[in-house]
């Protein structure tokens, strides 16, 4: 299959890869060394993936989880749930295209869910706005999130954005306050709430639908509370610092976990979630669905309770003298 | 430090009349200020009686959190809680500026601990639980120690069944702090619906600037927001948002003024009337009718 | 004062008042009879109005409740009301300023304040979009239904509007959606809810804050499911014959007593509001504030089941063969 | 008459594949009609068989109420309430149209006592509380009666918490009753908030046209609010929104299209998927998560 996007850090495998392609279109008859060559060249370059991505940089990961051929949430829908009910709109304003809500069954257990769907293509992506919602997104997640909560429905939020859209109207029409909504909403939702890190997960517009009662995040998943390039543009005028900045942040999934932030990892295989979708979207499958299994028995009163103290632990601060 | 001695430095001399003459002529040099909007050269004794607001244009000064608080409620009734709670540096944070000198800094320009004040205090004999946030302490910037104190905050007004009062300005989201700062905004505004669904009153006044994070979050959960003038208040840095839609932006965009004409805030209220319109609001709130 | 405008029906007496005023002109003591004349004149005039005012037909008291000099919501804010606090916006898209919402002091009493608010003058209208609300509007009033509901405060709704602004953008809003918001809120208020119709209650814009625990009508006040003039377009293609239409939609002050929809009348002076605010504010206050007094030791609980079965009662039909 | 009768004149073939070939060789006149929309001539036993739906086009016909809800639920499962319940005339309108005829004449030419049917169903074997609406009646106008069946239905659903579902047309008020037919507005709302209140699940169908005060009342309180292609949805008729705006309407103004796309109703839904879509949403509505 050829890619047509190679990330920097990835640029010997490509030219690997390149090679072997060249390879492949010899005469393999006119010479008998060639096969054993091919065979060795295959290895080398699993090799060489395997030994890049056992040792991802901060910043290297954040490109793997902003790859254009990176699974999007219709595509985790599409595996992981069936009896799918899209719901659209806010009832206020509009229906976006960057916010995925509706109904769904994933195993046993029905559920709403909720993502930023980036595009899968060019189209798709204008259709979506790349994935940044608007504030009729983040209403639209409220409106299901209160829908879930009066049905006792368990909530399940899929992450990838590079965070809500900076836009005049966007302002206009009180993009804060609409983050803020959500999030008041989501701490009173009374039942599961489980949010899984599949890609991109920026700052405010993450945040709105994506904390809970777990936070699964894909290996090369990311979630922070700046973008690395903008960091870096603030600490030093130059996005081109963003690797730096990326690393101090300390928002791969790896980092997440250790702050007691995230609480597991879905591995993903050398390449990255896109070179073999099937495998991550198992492993999603069965986080989710086991951490559906252990809050189902979790009274709504005590899911509540928990999901605040959750918050109410996370920090780090100092006190008294 | 104690927050009395916060206080010690001015006069709390409140609805003064402005725009009264000044006798300039034996004054020394330096206690001449220049309004940054009028250019006009005020006596900057006139600025301090007159809340920090400029008697020429009625341009609002910025207040450090103390005076914010000064201003707000009655003399010598703040009682400051959490004093005691401050930032560290969790992230071991280097890249610029590295945030433990950061922090440092802060503390000793300020002589604060962090970047919100909060404790209990009477606002015209009304009790009540009070905060203010101050820009000077690395950009009123909400890290875990600000999202603790402001969510304690908002547990003691829960507990006490206290009307809350809270004075915001930020410029966001604290970065070296990573995810545990943005997880502050799920903490606040996880509080803030508690106190909400207690029916206990919760007042926001948004100050020049509430921008990010903040905003985004508790800041703009109240049952009654007010703001002040030319406050700019939004969620996305103007120049991000000019960068994002390639234009200039509109006049008066992100301004309070602007969020009014929006929907966004119940009014925009002078500072010097805002002491009697917390007031007279909370009356309301805290009424049941009665 | 010279009034400016004359309605058709008062055409007799405006112009006895344009021949008292010619009167008044000339010289008293060169023709002794015209004090006398004066006297009977004004007292012909006075006659002449309360006559008229006396049996004012339907369509004459819509006219009447139209009236650019009667009284708007603000007037009664500022003379009924004492410590406002308006509150703005909707908290989504705008402020309208075509409904007025905020706190206020009547009596010894705080309550919320709803009320379609109609210019005073052409500046004022275009601002207030001649009282006919947006859906911004609707979303405001509701935003403080719901605050009064949390905290326990009364409501009190003053009725003036020809009617929720039909337009292209008001529509693509969810004019409809805002209006039945409105009714849903209302209906759960757990504080007295009291309707005050003082001018035009026009159809689903008056109603969306327009029925509570008790209905006070002003003696001209109308509240009708349609206007007249569109009922007459309707029903015969000719909007001339709204008088026609006013008389068999029974949506005056007397009619919706009578057909137990409304609970009292405030009367008003002859030649209506306009011609002696201070009387008619006086039997507003008192007829407000006596119906707060009546309500405020209800339990809430009751209260809304009050208001539901208030509802249900409402209607006339046939059950059985 | 037994609900039953109304259902007896056709045979509820459901989800047949349109567009099938058809030998009309040997057919009389008259059973060949002209869709409106597309203007091709189509066998009525294939619009029947396709739910009214043209099977050129896809365009959805009018339905009757009888019709509506013998598509929507499982044959011989509707079980009417309130059927003896009917409008009188009590304001003895008389302007244009007498009343008391019009109900007359609407009862006689639909067969109907009232507007809106309501009852207990079964779609797919979930029970349900089920209502429909007839254009034909008054343009299914909302009177006491219609306001009262309705009402009754909501109800109905909450003393049995039984999900509600009901596809609605409405012209809007009716007129004739007065401030009687506002009221409904507020009756119904009142009761859609209840049975929300109780957390009862409720779905709504919009059809065409759904206007005027049923759109601004109990239709759009829905849980889930889903609506057939192309129907007319709106508050204000177009008619006035064109008089009042001095310009011409926007394409596709008011259509269910347009309102998906402003974020009013959660799909647009074919008539054929229809009962299938209900009932998967009422299994999401009523599962509690399992
Ligand atoms: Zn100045
Ligand atoms: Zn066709």
């Amino acid at each position: 299959m050829a890619r047509t996007f190679v990330m920097e850090f990835e640029r010997p495998v490509a030219e690997l890869e390149h090679k072997l392609e060249s390879l492949k279109r010899l005469d393999l008859t006119a010479q008998p060394d060639l096969a054993a060559e091919i065979v060795a060249l295959e290895l080398e370059i699993e090799k060489l993936r395997e030994t890049l991505y056992s040792s991802l940089s901060a910043w290297e990961k954040v490109q793997v989880s902003r790859h254009p051929e990176r699974p999007k949430t219709q595509d985790y829908i599409e595996a992981l749930f069936t009896d799918v009910v899209e719901l659209h709109g806010d009832r206020l304003f509009g229906d976006d295209g960057a916010m995925f809500a509706g109904l769904a069954t994933i195993g046993r257990r029905r559920v709403a869910v909720l993502g930023h769907s980036k595009g899968r293509n060019t189209k798709e992506n204008i259709a979506r706005n790349f994935g940044s919602p608007h504030p009729e997104g983040f209403r639209k997640a409220r409106r299901v999130m209160r829908l879930a909560d009066r049905f006792g429905l368990p909530i399940v939020s899929l992450l990838d954005t590079a965070g809500a859209y900076p836009g005049i109207e966007d302002e206009q029409r009180g993009q804060a306050l609409a983050i803020a909504e959500c999030l008041a909403t989501l701490a009173g939702v009374r039942a599961p709430v489980v949010v899984v890190g599949i890609g991109e997960g920026g700052s405010g517009g993450a945040l709105a639908i994506g904390f809970g009662d777990r936070l699964i995040m894909l290996e090369n998943a990311y979630y922070s509370v700046i973008s690395p390039e903008m960091c870096a543009t603030i600490l030093h005028k130059d996005a081109g610092r963003a690797s730096e900045a990326a690393a101090c942040l300390q928002a791969t999934a790896d980092d997440l976990v250790r702050l007691g932030i995230a609480d597991e990892i879905v591995r993903e295989p050398a390449g990255g979630a896109h070179r073999d979708p099937e495998v991550v979207f198992e492993g999603v499958r069965d986080a989710v669905t086991r951490a559906l299994d252990e809050l189902a028995d979790v009274p709504a009163d005590e899911l509540v309770s928990r999901r605040y103290e959750r918050l109410r632990k996370t920090g780090v601060y100092t006190e008294g003298d | 430090m104690p927050i009395s001695d916060w206080f010690k430095a001015r006069e709390a001399k409140r609805y003064v009349t402005p725009n009264g003459p000044v006798d300039t002529s034996d004054l020394p040099d330096g206690v001449w200020i220049k309004c940054e909007e009028c250019r006009r050269t005020v006596y900057q004794g006139d600025m301090e009686s007159n809340l920090q607001v400029c008697p020429g244009c009625g341009a609002h000064g910025d207040l450090t959190a103390a005076d914010r608080i000064a201003y707000l409620v009655d003399e010598g009734s703040f009682v400051e809680t959490d004093g005691s709670l401050g930032s560290v540096d969790p992230l071991s944070f280097t890249s610029g500026k590295p945030y433990a000198g950061a922090l440092e800094a802060a503390r000793e320009n300020t002589g604060m601990r962090e970047a919100v004040l909060t404790g209990r205090a009477t606002i015209l004999e009304r009790p009540v639980v009070v905060g203010a946030m101050d820009f000077r302490f690395i950009g009123a910037s909400m890290g875990s120690a600000v999202g603790e104190r402001i969510t304690r905050a908002f547990e003691l007004a829960l507990t006490e069944r206290t009307p809350l009062v809270l004075a915001v300005a930020s410029g966001g989201a604290r970065m070296q702090e990573g995810m545990l700062s943005l997880m502050q905004m799920a903490k606040t505004a996880s509080a803030a619906a508690r106190l909400s669904e207690a029916h206990v009153p919760y007042i926001a006044l948004l100050t020049n600037p509430t921008m990010g994070g903040v905003t985004a979050s508790f800041a703009t959960l109240a049952d009654v927001i007010y703001a002040e003038p030319h406050a700019r208040i939004g969620f996305a840095g103007p120049r991000l948002v000019e960068q994002t839609i390639r234009t200039g932006l509109p006049k008066g965009f992100q301004s309070a003024e602007s969020l009014l004409a929006h929907g966004m805030v119940d009014a925009v209220v002078d500072r010097r009337e805002l002491t009697e319109r917390v007031a007279l609001t909370l009356d309301y709130l805290g009424s049941g009718g009665e």
